[in-house]
C-alpha cells in the first residue's frame, strides 16, 4: 500500500477502515536463502537491501520479541558521520547518504531531520582534536565546520559561556547530522522489506544453529521450530555474545548498559543535537517536544536493560553545567539498553570463522546512525561473500593483527569507549 | 548498586571503578601471542553470575573480586584480590 | 644573601574566613580547620601485619586499628586507612615520619602525608544533617559511633572521616582529612551545604 | 472570608479559611485558601477550562486531583522560574502564585490551533509516517518546523534557573512510599519494632485517600486516627516523615530515589535554601503503599471540561470544600464510585443521575437514590453535549438499548481502580492481572520491596490497614528489628464490585490518552495496521508517553487493544514501567553540581601566589594551572609566552609542576615491580638517579610516561603525567594487588604532599645556590644530569632535588612539602631577582617541550606505540612487561605507520595549526593520501617561526620532504617541511651542562 497525503485523505473518507498492516506478520517457512537473526533496524535494513539491491528475496528476519524491541527502539535517535579514523569515516558517510534518501526509498516518513550535530569543545586540546577530525571529514567529502565561541554565542545564546567550570569555547558542527524517528526507521524497513516478499517473523527466538558435517551452518533452531537457511546473518547487538556462543564463538565484545532520558514535552528550545565536551551529556529535542538526552554508559557489564542513579545524576549535572536554563524542565522517563561494547569502540561486520554465519555486531552506543549503512554493507557481505569497501576494516581479526579502529584511544577496555 | 567492601563495609557504587571479568588470567611471559590476545580481547560476556574486578578507589584502594549477576545486578560474593591487604596476612 | 622566610600556609589559608556564614541565628554547624599537624601513612610489608601491630603497640601503647576505627592515644590518633594500613596523626614532631622510621623498620613502609591533607573538624547539631549531603555513608550514632572511621569519598573526592570524642555538651564531632589540592574546592562545597543551617567558621592549631 | 470563591462550601475541608491567598491564572486574579492546590482553588472559583490538548487543541478541564493529571497543566511562575507542564492538581497554593494555561494562542478561550480539529480525520495515529515525504527537502524547511511549533506543551524558561538544588543521602531500615492508611499502618508497625523508618508522602498533608474519603479507624474518625498515628511516629527519634516527597525510583542494592519539593510551596526559596532536594535513600526494606489511581471510562466527549474522576470530585468537595459542579451525574461501573453520590448529597449538591454500567446496584444505593430523588440508569454514557464552558447534557445508552438524556454540569466517572504498580515494576517486572478487581497488581517486586494496601489491590480500608501493618512489621523483622508491635488498626471493609467497562462505542472522539489526544479509534487503527504489541501500540499512537506517563490511560488503551484483537487483557500485557514515578526536575538531579561547581577544582600549592602575579589560569583536567603571566603592555598571550620562553632560555625561570602525579613505590621488590610496569628497566637504576620511563597498556599501546627516581634501595619516587595521575595509580594498584601479589611493594600517592617546581635556564644553578644550603654540591660532578636526592635548604628545610629537564635547558625540579609551596615560589622570586628570574606557565612549558621534541598528551593519544613516538628502542628485550606481547602485532610494527616527526612551514611567516592534515605535494587530498596530521604546534622564539610535531606516515624516513599541510576546516593549505622532531639543541648539551 502506497503511503501519501492522497492515500491518507482517501482513507479518511472511509474512516481509516481500509489500512493494511504496515508489514505482514509472517509464519516461518521451512527454508530461506538467507535468515537474518534480529528484527531491529540493522536486521530489517539488511533484509531490505538483500531484496532491493542484491536480488535475494527469499529472506526471513527472525525477532524474538516485537520488531524494534531492542536498541532500535530505545536509542536517542542521532544520525551523524563525524568520525575521524579510516574505516569509520567512509562507512558512516555511506550511511548518512542512505539516510538522506531513506524516506523516498522506503515510502515511509522516518522524519530524518538534518538539524545539525554540534560537538562542543572547552579547551585548546579538544579544539585541536576536533580540527583533526573535521579535516578528516572534509578530506572524505563530508561537511564539517569549526566554530568559535563568538559564532556559538550567536547561534546558541543559552549555553553556559560565562559562569561555567569549563566554559564553552567552540564546536565542531556537522550540519547534515541530526535525528530520525527511531521506531519509524524500523517500521519503514519492515514495511518496504515486507512489500518485497521478506518474511518478518516476530516472537521467534533463535535457540541454536543447525550445522552440517563440515560445520557449515545450515539453519537455525527457534522457539517456532527449525528453519533451514543457505546463509545466516546475525544482527543482534546487545545479545551478540549469546548468539555467537550458540555457534561456539567468543567475541571481543562486552555487554554494557547505556541509559537514556527524555523530558516532558516543551515548546522548541534546542535546535539541533549537541554534545558537551567537558562532561557526559548530549541532547536534542524531539519533534514532540521532549528533550532526549544521555551520557556515558553505566560502566559495568549488564544485560539488565536498566541502570543506576549515579549516571542519571552525572548526565543531569552535565546538562545543567552546559544549559542552565533546563533546571526546571522535568525528566520524564529513564530507560536502558544493552550495548555491544567492542574492544576498540568500532563495529564488526565480517564473516565468522563458522562457515555460513555472518556477524554484524559491536556497535557500542552508535548503532542507530549506522542503520542504513550497516544494512547495506551487511547485505553486500552476505550476498557477495565479500566485504563492501567501506566496511573492509571492520574485520573480526583486526584485534589479532593489531589493526584496531580506536577513536577514543582507550584500548581494550570496553567501558571506556 | 552497593558493594560490601570486605574492608570498609557496604559502600555506594560511586566509590568503585569497574574493570571487568576476573576470569581471564594474565598469561606467563612465554605463553605466546595467541594466549595474550585471548586474555586481552576475548570475553565470555556472561549473562548471569560473573566474578569481576572492582577497585575501591574512592575508599580503601583495594581491588576486589565481586560476584555479580549481570542480568539482575545482584551481588552474591565479594572478596579481596590476592594482593589486597588482609589476604596476605602471614603469607 | 637574600632573606627567606619559610612560612607554612594551609591549603585553606585563603578560603577560610573566620566568623559566621550563611543563615543568621544560632549556628547549626561549626567548622574548624586544624592546622600544622604530622600525618604518616603506615603500611605493612607483605606478611608483616603482625609485626607492624606489635611495633605500633610498643610505640603508642595502643593497638593500631585493624578495622575502620580511629583510636586516640596520649599524643596521637591512629586512623585506619585501608587494609593493613593506618595513619598516625600527631602534633609537634613527636610522631613525625623521622620519629617513626626506626619504629616500623622491617615491618612497615611509611609515607609522609603531613602536607597532603587538610583537616576539618565538624560539629554542631546540624552536622550530621549537613554531612548527609556530602557523604553516602550512614552516620547514625548507632552505626557510626565515637571512634568509627571510614575511607570514603565526598563530592567524588577521597577523604578520611572519623568520629572524635563528643564535645562536653554531647555533640558529635566529625573529623575530615581531605586532599590538600582539593581542600579549597571541597571547603566551598561544605559551606554551601551548611549555609542554610548557619555556620561558625574558625581554625585552630590544636588537635581536638 | 469567601471572596469570589463562588464554588466554595461554607464549612468543612482541610483548608484554612483564616489564611486567604490571592493568585493569578491567565492574568486574572482569584483567591483561595491555605491548604488549596491550584486546581482546588480554580474549582472553588468556578474555572472549568484550564488547558488545551496536545494535538487537536481541544478545551480541557481538571480530570483528577493528583499527580496522575493529564489535562490541567499550566506554566507556573514566570521569567527565569517559569515551569512548563506543571500539574495544577499538585501545586500547593501560595500568595501571589502566577499560572498560565499553555498550548494555546492567542488565548485559552480562543485558540487558533483548534482548527486542527477540522483536520482530525487526517491527523490520526501515525499519519505523519505516511506523508510529508515529498519533496525531500521540505521536511526540515517546512513540515518539521510547523510540527515542532505545534507540538510541545508549555514553554520552559529561557534563562538560567536562578534557584539552588542539592542532594542528600538517607539510610533506614524501612522506607515507605505513601502515607495513606496502608503507609501509616506500615510505619507504625515498623517503628514500634524499633526500625529506622522513612515515610515519604508526595502530598503536603499526610493521610492519602483518608483526606477525601474519611471513614472510621479504631473507632475514631479517620482524621483523628491520622493525627494520633502521626503524633506517635513523630515522637520516635528514628522515624523521619518527609512530606512533599515522592519516592520515584528503585535502584540496585536497596537504593531509592526520592524528590523533596522543599520550597515549591513558596514564591521563592528563602535565602540559603534550596528549591528541591534529591534524596538517595538506602533502605533494607521498602513498603510501597502508593495507593491506586482511579481510571476513566472511554466514551465520546469524555474530555469535556466538567468530566472528572469520581474520586477527584470527592477530594475537591471533602478535602477542599470546593464544588466542581452544582448538579452532577455519576457514571460508574463499580461500587466505589457511588461514594461520590453520597459525598455530593452530603455537601448539598444536586445529583442528576447515577449511570451504573452494572446490571444491579445494592439496596443501600437504591435507597440513597430514592432519598436523593435521582434516577439510577443502567447503561453507559454515550456522549456529552458541552464544550469549553463545560458539560451541559449527558446522553446515556441504557442497557435495553434505549437512550436517555441527563442534564448536569458535571460528570463524575469511575471505571475502577488501578493499583500504582510503577515502583514494583521498575526492575522490568510485569504486573499480573486480577479478574476480581479488573486490574493489574504487582507480581513480585525488586529485592526488599513489597506492596501493601491499594497498591497491592486491597481496596477496602480494613484491608489496607491490615496489609500495611503486616508489611511494616515484616519489613522491620527482615531488617533485624523486633519490638512490641502493639495492636493493628482496624476498620470495616467497604464492598468492592466491578463490571469491567473500558470503552463505550458512540459518535465523536472518545479519548484514551487525553493529554496526547489518543482516541479509541486510534487504538483500533494501530491494531489494523499491525501495531498489536502493546509496545508498538504505545510507540505508534504515543499512548501513555505524555507527562502523566499514562497513569489514567494505559490500562484502558491495552484493554481496547485486547478487545479489538480478540485477546484477553493479560495476554495483551503491559508495556515496561519506567522511572521516575513522577517527572523530576533536571536541576534536582544535578544538585550543587552546576556552573562553577560542576566539578571540583584542584589548586596547586602556589595557586594564590600565581593569582597575585596576575596569572591567566587554564583548566587541565580538574586542575587550575597558571597558563602564562601577562605583564603590562603586552598585547597578547603570544607576546607573554614568548617573553617567558626567552627568559628561560637565556636566564632562569620556574614553573609549578605539582600537578604531576607522584607516587611513592616502597619495598624490597619495588625495582622488580617497576620493571614489570615500565618497558625499560628500573631495578638497575642506581640510588640517587632518575630515569625516564614509558608504560604501555596490556594491548601494547603507550599509556603514560614520566620520570622515576630511586631515592633509596627500597624506595622509588614515580611521576606520571598530570592527566593520567589517578588512572596510573589505579593501574599500578591493579598490577600490585591482582597481577603480582607476590611482590613485597607498597604504593602511596604523594601527589598532594609535595609542591614541585621546575627551575630551568642557564642561570638555574646560580639561583639554586641562593636557596639550597651551601653544603650541597650542585656542580655537574656533584649533581650530574639525571641525579636525584634529598637536599637541605637554607634555613634547614629538607627538599628533594631532581636534575631533570623538560625544557632542554640546564634544569632542576625541586620538591618541598606542600605547605611550603607558596613560600618556595616567593623565595624563588627573591633569590632569582639578581638573575631576572621569570615565572612561566604551561604555555611556555609547552613551547619548550615542542622545541625539544618531547612527546606529550597530543602524541600519547591512546593509539600510538613506543615505536611511533621514536622510543621503540627503550623496550627491553630482557624482561617481561605489561604490553610487551601485544606491542609486537603485525599492524603495530608495520613500516607505514604514522610516527612522530617535526614539522615547519616553508614560509617562515606562516602560522602552523594543530589538526591540519599532511598530504603529499601535488596530490588531490583524499582518504587514500591522507598521511597524518599536526599534533602540537607553537611559535618557537628560538627559531622565530611556528613549528610543530606531527604523526606522519613513515615520517622519520622523510626528513626534509616538503608536503602540504591541508586544513580545509580553516581554509588553509600550505607547504611544510618534515624535519627532526628535536628543533632545539639536538645533542642535548644545554641540559647536561
Amino acid at each position: 500500500m502506497k503511503y501519501s497525503i492522497f492515500s491518507l485523505a482517501r482513507a479518511a473518507l472511509s474512516g481509516h477502515k481500509n489500512w493494511q498492516p504496515t508489514w505482514r506478520d509472517a509464519a516461518p517457512k521451512d527454508r530461506y536463502d538467507v535468515i537474518i537473526i534480529g528484527g531491529g533496524g540493522h536486521g530489517l535494513a539488511t533484509a531490505w537491501f538483500l531484496a532491493s539491491e542484491f536480488g535475494i528475496r527469499n529472506v526471513a528476519v527472525l525477532e524474538k520479541g516485537w520488531i524494534g524491541s531492542g536498541n532500535a527502539g530505545r536509542n536517542t535517535t542521532i544520525i551523524r558521520s563525524n568520525y575521524g579514523l579510516p574505516g569509520n569515516t567512509g562507512f558512516y558517510e555511506l550511511s548518512m547518504k542512505l539516510w538522506e534518501r531513506m524516506e523516498q526509498d522506503l515510502n515511509y516518513n522516518a522524519m530524518v531531520s538534518q538539524r545539525g550535530v554540534l560537538n562542543l569543545y572547552h579547551s585548546d586540546a579538544q579544539r585541536d582534536a576536533f580540527a583533526r577530525r573535521g579535516n578528516t571529514m572534509r578530506i572524505n567529502g563530508i561537511d564539517a565546520e569549526l566554530l568559535d565561541q563568538a559564532a556559538l554565542r550567536k547561534m546558541l545564546p543559552f549555553l553556559n559561556f560565562d559562569n561555567a567550570r569549563f566554559p564553552v569555547q567552540g564546536g565542531l558542527l556537522q550540519r547534515r547530522g541530526g535525528t530520525a524517528r527511531h521506531d519509524a526507521v524500523v517500521w519503514g524497513y519492515a514495511h518496504a522489506a515486507s512489500e518485497l516478499g521478506v518474511d518478518i517473523i516476530q516472537n521467534c527466538e533463535v535457540t541454536g544453529f543447525t550445522r552440517d558435517a563440515n560445520g557449515k551452518v545450515t539453519g537455525v533452531e527457534t522457539s517456532r521450530g527449525k528453519i533451514g537457511a543457505g546463509k545466516v546473518g546475525m544482527a543482534v547487538a546487545g545479545s551478540s555474545s549469546r548468539v555467537a556462543a550458540m555457534a561456539g564463538l567468543r567475541l571481543p565484545i562486552e555487554s554494557h548498559v547505556l541509559q537514556a532520558f527524555v523530558s516532558e514535552a516543551i515548546k522548541p528550545l534546542i535546535p539541533g543535537v549537541m554534545t558537551f565536551g567537558a562532561g557526559h551529556f548530549y541532547v536534542s529535542q524531539s519533534d514532540k517536544g521532549g528533550l532526549v538526552f544521555g551520557g556515558d554508559i553505566d560502566g559495568y557489564n549488564s544485560y539488565a536493560q536498566r541502570g543506576n542513579l549515579p549516571v542519571v545524576e552525572d548526565v543531569c549535572e552535565g546538562g545543567m553545567a552546559l544549559i542552565p536554563m533546563i533546571g526546571r524542565v522535568r525528566l520524564l522517563r529513564q530507560w536502558g539498553g544493552i550495548m555491544d561494547m567492542s574492544m576498540d569502540g568500532s563495529p564488526i561486520i565480517d564473516k565468522s570463522p563458522v562457515d555460513g554465519l555472518y556477524i554484524n555486531a559491536g556497535w557500542c552506543y552508535g548503532g542507530f546512525k549506522a542503520t542504513p549503512g550497516s544494512g547495506f554493507v551487511f547485505a553486500h557481505l552476505i550476498a557477495r561473500d565479500q566485504s563492501h569497501k567501506e566496511a573492509a576494516l571492520f574485520r573480526l581479526d583486526r584485534f589479532q593483527r593489531g589493526a584496531m579502529i580506536d577513536e577514543k584511544g582507550q584500548g581494550a577496555q570496553p567501558n571506556l569507549h | 548498586m552497593r558493594i560490601v567492601c570486605p574492608f570498609c563495609g557496604e559502600r555506594e557504587l560511586g566509590e568503585f571503578t569497574y574493570l571487568g571479568d576476573a576470569k581471564p588470567k594474565r598469561p606467563a611471559a612465554d605463553a605466546g601471542e595467541d594466549a595474550v590476545y585471548d586474555y586481552v580481547y576475548l570475553r565470555d560476556n556472561v549473562a548471569g553470575p560473573m566474578t569481576e574486578h572492582w577497585y575501591h578507589g574512592g575508599g580503601c584502594r583495594a581491588w576486589l573480586k565481586v560476584t555479580r549477576n549481570t542480568l539482575t545486578h545482584e551481588i552474591s560474593a565479594v572478596e579481596p584480590a590476592a594482593g589486597a591487604g588482609a589476604a596476605k596476612v602471614g603469607a | 644573601m637574600a632573606e627567606f622566610s619559610w612560612d607554612v600556609r594551609s591549603p585553606l589559608d585563603r578560603a577560610l574566613i573566620a566568623g559566621s556564614y550563611g543563615a543568621q541565628g544560632d549556628a547549626g554547624v561549626s567548622l574548624t580547620e586544624i592546622r600544622n599537624f604530622d600525618l604518616v601513612q603506615v603500611m605493612a610489608r607483605r606478611g608483616k601485619a603482625g609485626e607492624m601491630a606489635k611495633a605500633a603497640q610498643a610505640r603508642v601503647g595502643m593497638a593500631a586499628p585493624e578495622t575502620p576505627k580511629a583510636v586516640d592515644t596520649a599524643d596521637a590518633t591512629l586512623i585506619w586507612s585501608g587494609p593493613e594500613q593506618f595513619l598516625v596523626l600527631s602534633k609537634g614532631g613527636r610522631h613525625s615520619i623521622e620519629a617513626l622510621g626506626s619504629v616500623f623498620a622491617g615491618s612497615a613502609l611509611l609515607s609522609d602525608q603531613s602536607h597532603a591533607r587538610a583537616l576539618i573538624s565538624i560539629s554542631g547539631d546540624k552536622a550530621r544533617t549537613m554531612l548527609a549531603k556530602l557523604s553516602s555513608i550512614d552516620l547514625h550514632p548507632d552505626v557510626f559511633g565515637v571512634g568509627a572511621a571510614a575511607a570514603t569519598s565526598m563530592d567524588h573526592t577521597s577523604v578520611t572521616l572519623w568520629r572524635g570524642k563528643d564535645l562536653a555538651d554531647g555533640q558529635a564531632v566529625f573529623n575530615l582529612l581531605v586532599f590538600a589540592t582539593f581542600a579549597e574546592s571541597l571547603w566551598h562545597t561544605i559551606l554551601d551545604s551548611a549555609a542554610e543551617y548557619g555556620v561558625t567558621v574558625g581554625h585552630s592549631e590544636e588537635l581536638a | 472570608m469567601r471572596g469570589d470563591q463562588a464554588n466554595r462550601l461554607n464549612n468543612g475541608g482541610l483548608i484554612d479559611r483564616s489564611l486567604p491567598l490571592s493568585f493569578r491564572f491567565d492574568g486574572k486574579t482569584f483567591s483561595g485558601f491555605k491548604g488549596d492546590t491550584l486546581a482546588s482553588a480554580l474549582v472553588a472559583n468556578g474555572v472549568k477550562l484550564v488547558g488545551r490538548s496536545f494535538k487537536y487543541h481541544r478545551p480541557r478541564g481538571i480530570l483528577t486531583a493528583g499527580s496522575e493529571e493529564p489535562n490541567a497543566l499550566v506554566e507556573l511562575r514566570s521569567g527565569a522560574r517559569r515551569e512548563a507542564n506543571t500539574k495544577a492538581t499538585t501545586v500547593e497554593l501560595y500568595e501571589g502564585l502566577e499560572a498560565a494555561s499553555q498550548n494555546r494562542w492567542p488565548s485559552l478561550h480562543f485558540d487558533v490551533m483548534s482548527v486542527n480539529q477540522l483536520f482530525a480525520p487526517i491527523f490520526v495515529a501515525g499519519f505523519y509516517y505516511k506523508t510529508f515525504m515529498w519533496p525531500a527537502k521540505f521536511w526540515e524547511a517546512i513540515y518539521e518546523p510547523a510540527i515542532r511549533r505545534a507540538a510541545g506543551l508549555g514553554r520552559a524558561a529561557q534563562v538560567s534557573d536562578p534557584d539552588h538544588y542539592d542532594k542528600a543521602w538517607a539510610h533506614c531500615d524501612v522506607v515507605i512510599a505513601g502515607s495513606g492508611p496502608a503507609g501509616l499502618a506500615a510505619a507504625l508497625a515498623a517503628a514500634r519494632c524499633g526500625a529506622r523508618v522513612i515515610l515519604c508522602e508526595e502530598d503536603f498533608v499526610l493521610g492519602g485517600r483518608l483526606l477525601a474519603d474519611g471513614g472510621m479507624i479504631d473507632g475514631l474518625p479517620a482524621a483523628e486516627w491520622v493525627a494520633r498515628a502521626v503524633a506517635e511516629l513523630t515522637a520516635m527519634p528514628d522515624v523521619r516523615i518527609m512530606t512533599r516527597t515522592t519516592l520515584f525510583g528503585v535502584y540496585d542494592g536497596g537504593t531509592y530515589g526520592a524528590i523533596e519539593r522543599v520550597n515549591d510551596h513558596l514564591p521563592v526559596p528563602p535565602e540559603h535554601q534550596v528549591r528541591q532536594r534529591l534524596w538517595r535513600i538506602v533502605a533494607k526494606r521498602c513498603v510501597v503503599a502508593a495507593g491506586a489511581i482511579e481510571r476513566p471510562i472511554v466514551f465520546a466527549g469524555n474530555d469535556t471540561p466538567g468530566v472528572m474522576m469520581a474520586s477527584a470530585m470527592r477530594s475537591y468537595i471533602n478535602r477542599y470544600a470546593a464544588t466542581p459542579a452544582r448538579r452532577i451525574a455519576l457514571f460508574t461501573n463499580n461500587e466505589d464510585g457511588w461514594r461520590t453520590a453520597e459525598t455530593a448529597i452530603a455537601a448539598g449538591l444536586q445529583v442528576a443521575a447515577v449511570i451504573d454500567a452494572r446490571p444491579d446496584v445494592s439496596a443501600a444505593h437504591r435507597s440513597l437514590a430514592s432519598k436523593g430523588g435521582f434516577p439510577v440508569l443502567h447503561g453507559a454514557v454515550a456522549g456529552i453535549d458541552g464544550g469549553k464552558g463545560g458539560v451541559r447534557k449527558i446522553s446515556v445508552s441504557l442497557a435495553g438499548g434505549a437512550r436517555a438524556e441527563v442534564e448536569a454540569n458535571g460528570l463524575a466517572v469511575s471505571g475502577g481502580w488501578n493499583p500504582a504498580v510503577g515502583l514494583t515494576s521498575y526492575h522490568r517486572g510485569r504486573p499480573k492481572w486480577r479478574d476480581d478487581i479488573a486490574a493489574f497488581v504487582p507480581d513480585g517486586a525488586p529485592p526488599g520491596m513489597v506492596a501493601a494496601g491499594a497498591a497491592n489491590g486491597a481496596f477496602g480500608l480494613g484491608a489496607c490497614l491490615c496489609e500495611g501493618f503486616e508489611a511494616g512489621a515484616a519489613a522491620a523483622r527482615d531488617a533485624g528489628r523486633s519490638g512490641n508491635i502493639g495492636s493493628m488498626p482496624v476498620a470495616d471493609d467497604e464492598a468492592f464490585s466491578i463490571t469491567p467497562l473500558w470503552h463505550v462505542a458512540g459518535k465523536g472522539k472518545a479519548f484514551v490518552d487525553q493529554q496526547h489526544d489518543v482516541t479509541a479509534s486510534d487504538v483500533e487503527l494501530a491494531q489494523r495496521e499491525g501495531f498489536q504489541s502493546v509496545e508498538h501500540l504505545k510507540r505508534y499512537t504515543t499512548l501513555g508517553m505524555a507527562t502523566d506517563q499514562g497513569k489514567t490511560s494505559n490500562v484502558a488503551g491495552l484493554a481496547i487493544m485486547a478487545a479489538v484483537s480478540g485477546k484477553s487483557i493479560p495476554e495483551t500485557g503491559t508495556t515496561i514501567y519506567r522511572p521516575p514515578y513522577v517527572p523530576v526536575a533536571i536541576g534536582a538531579f544535578a544538585g550543587h553540581h552546576r556552573d562553577e561547581n560542576f566539578h571540583a577544582a584542584r589548586l596547586t600549592p602556589s595557586h594564590h601566589w600565581a593569582a597575585e602575579q596576575g596569572a591567566v589560569f587554564v583548566d587541565t583536567g580538574l586542575w587550575k594551572r597558571a597558563q602564562w603571566y601577562p605583564r603590562a603592555g603586552e598585547k597578547d598571550w603570544l607576546e607573554s609566552v614568548t617573553r617567558e620562553v626567552k627568559a628561560v632560555r637565556s636566564g632562569v625561570g620556574f614553573c609549578d609542576v605539582s600537578t604531576l602525579g607522584k607516587i611513592d613505590v616502597h619495598g624490597p621488590d619495588a625495582g622488580a615491580f617497576l620493571d614489570r610496569v615500565y618497558i625499560n628497566a628500573f631495578s638497575s637504576l642506581a640510588v640517587g638517579k632518575a630515569r625516564y620511563g614509558l608504560m604501555l597498556r596490556e594491548d601494547g599501546i603507550v599509556y603514560d610516561d614520566g620520570t622515576t627516581s630511586r631515592l633509596a634501595e627500597d624506595h622509588y619516587f614515580l611521576t606520571t603525567t598530570t592527566a593520567k595521575a589517578g588512572l596510573v595509580m589505579q593501574h599500578l594498584e591493579f598490577c600490585r594487588q591482582v597481577l603480582f601479589p607476590e611482590l613485597d611493594v607498597q604504593l602511596t600517592s604523594v601527589s598532594d604532599q609535595w609542591a614541585q617546581f621546575s627551575i630551568a635556564g642557564p642561570k638555574t644553578r646560580d639561583l639554586l645556590k641562593e636557596i639550597v644550603d651551601p653544603v650541597e654540591d650542585l656542580s655537574n660532578e656533584g649533581f650530574p644530569f639525571m641525579g636525584a636526592r634529598e637536599v637541605k635548604l637554607r634555613g634547614g628545610l629538607k627538599a628533594r632535588l631532581f636534575r631533570i629537564s623538560f625544557s632542554g635547558e640546564m634544569a632542576f625540579e625541586i620538591s618541598v612539602p606542600a605547605r611550603y609551596g607558596e613560600a618556595m615560589a616567593r623565595n624563588l622570586m627573591i633569590a632569582g631577582k639578581p638573575f631576572g628570574v621569570t615565572p612561566y606557565g604551561t604555555e611556555a612549558l609547552g613551547v619548550m617541550r615542542i622545541e625539544k621534541g618531547h612527546v606529550a598528551g597530543p602524541e600519547l593519544n591512546g593509539t600510538t606505540t613506543a615505536g611511533d613516538l621514536g622510543l621503540g628502542k627503550m623496550m627491553s628485550t630482557k624482561k617481561d612487561f605489561i604490553g610487551r606481547v601485544m606491542a609486537g602485532r603485525e599492524a603495530l610494527v608495520a613500516p607505514n605507520r604514522q610516527v612522530v616527526v617535526g614539522i615547519k612551514p616553508t614560509d617562515k611567516a606562516r602560522r602552523l595549526r594543530s589538526g591540519a592534515h599532511i598530504i603529499p605535494k601535488g596530490e588531490t587530498p583524499g582518504p587514500d593520501n591522507d598521511q597524518g596530521y599536526v599534533t602540537s604546534v607553537c611559535f618557537s622564539p628560538v627559531l622565530d617561526q611556528w613549528i610543530g610535531l606531527g604523526l606522519v606516515e613513515r615520517g622519520r624516513e622523510r626528513i626534509g620532504e616538503i608536503v602540504r599541510a591541508h586544513d580545509p576546516l580553516r581554509g588553509e593549505d600550505y607547504d611544510v617541511e618534515l624535519c627532526n622532531s628535536v628543533f632545539y639543541d639536538p645533542d642535548g648539551g644545554r641540559q647536561r651542562g
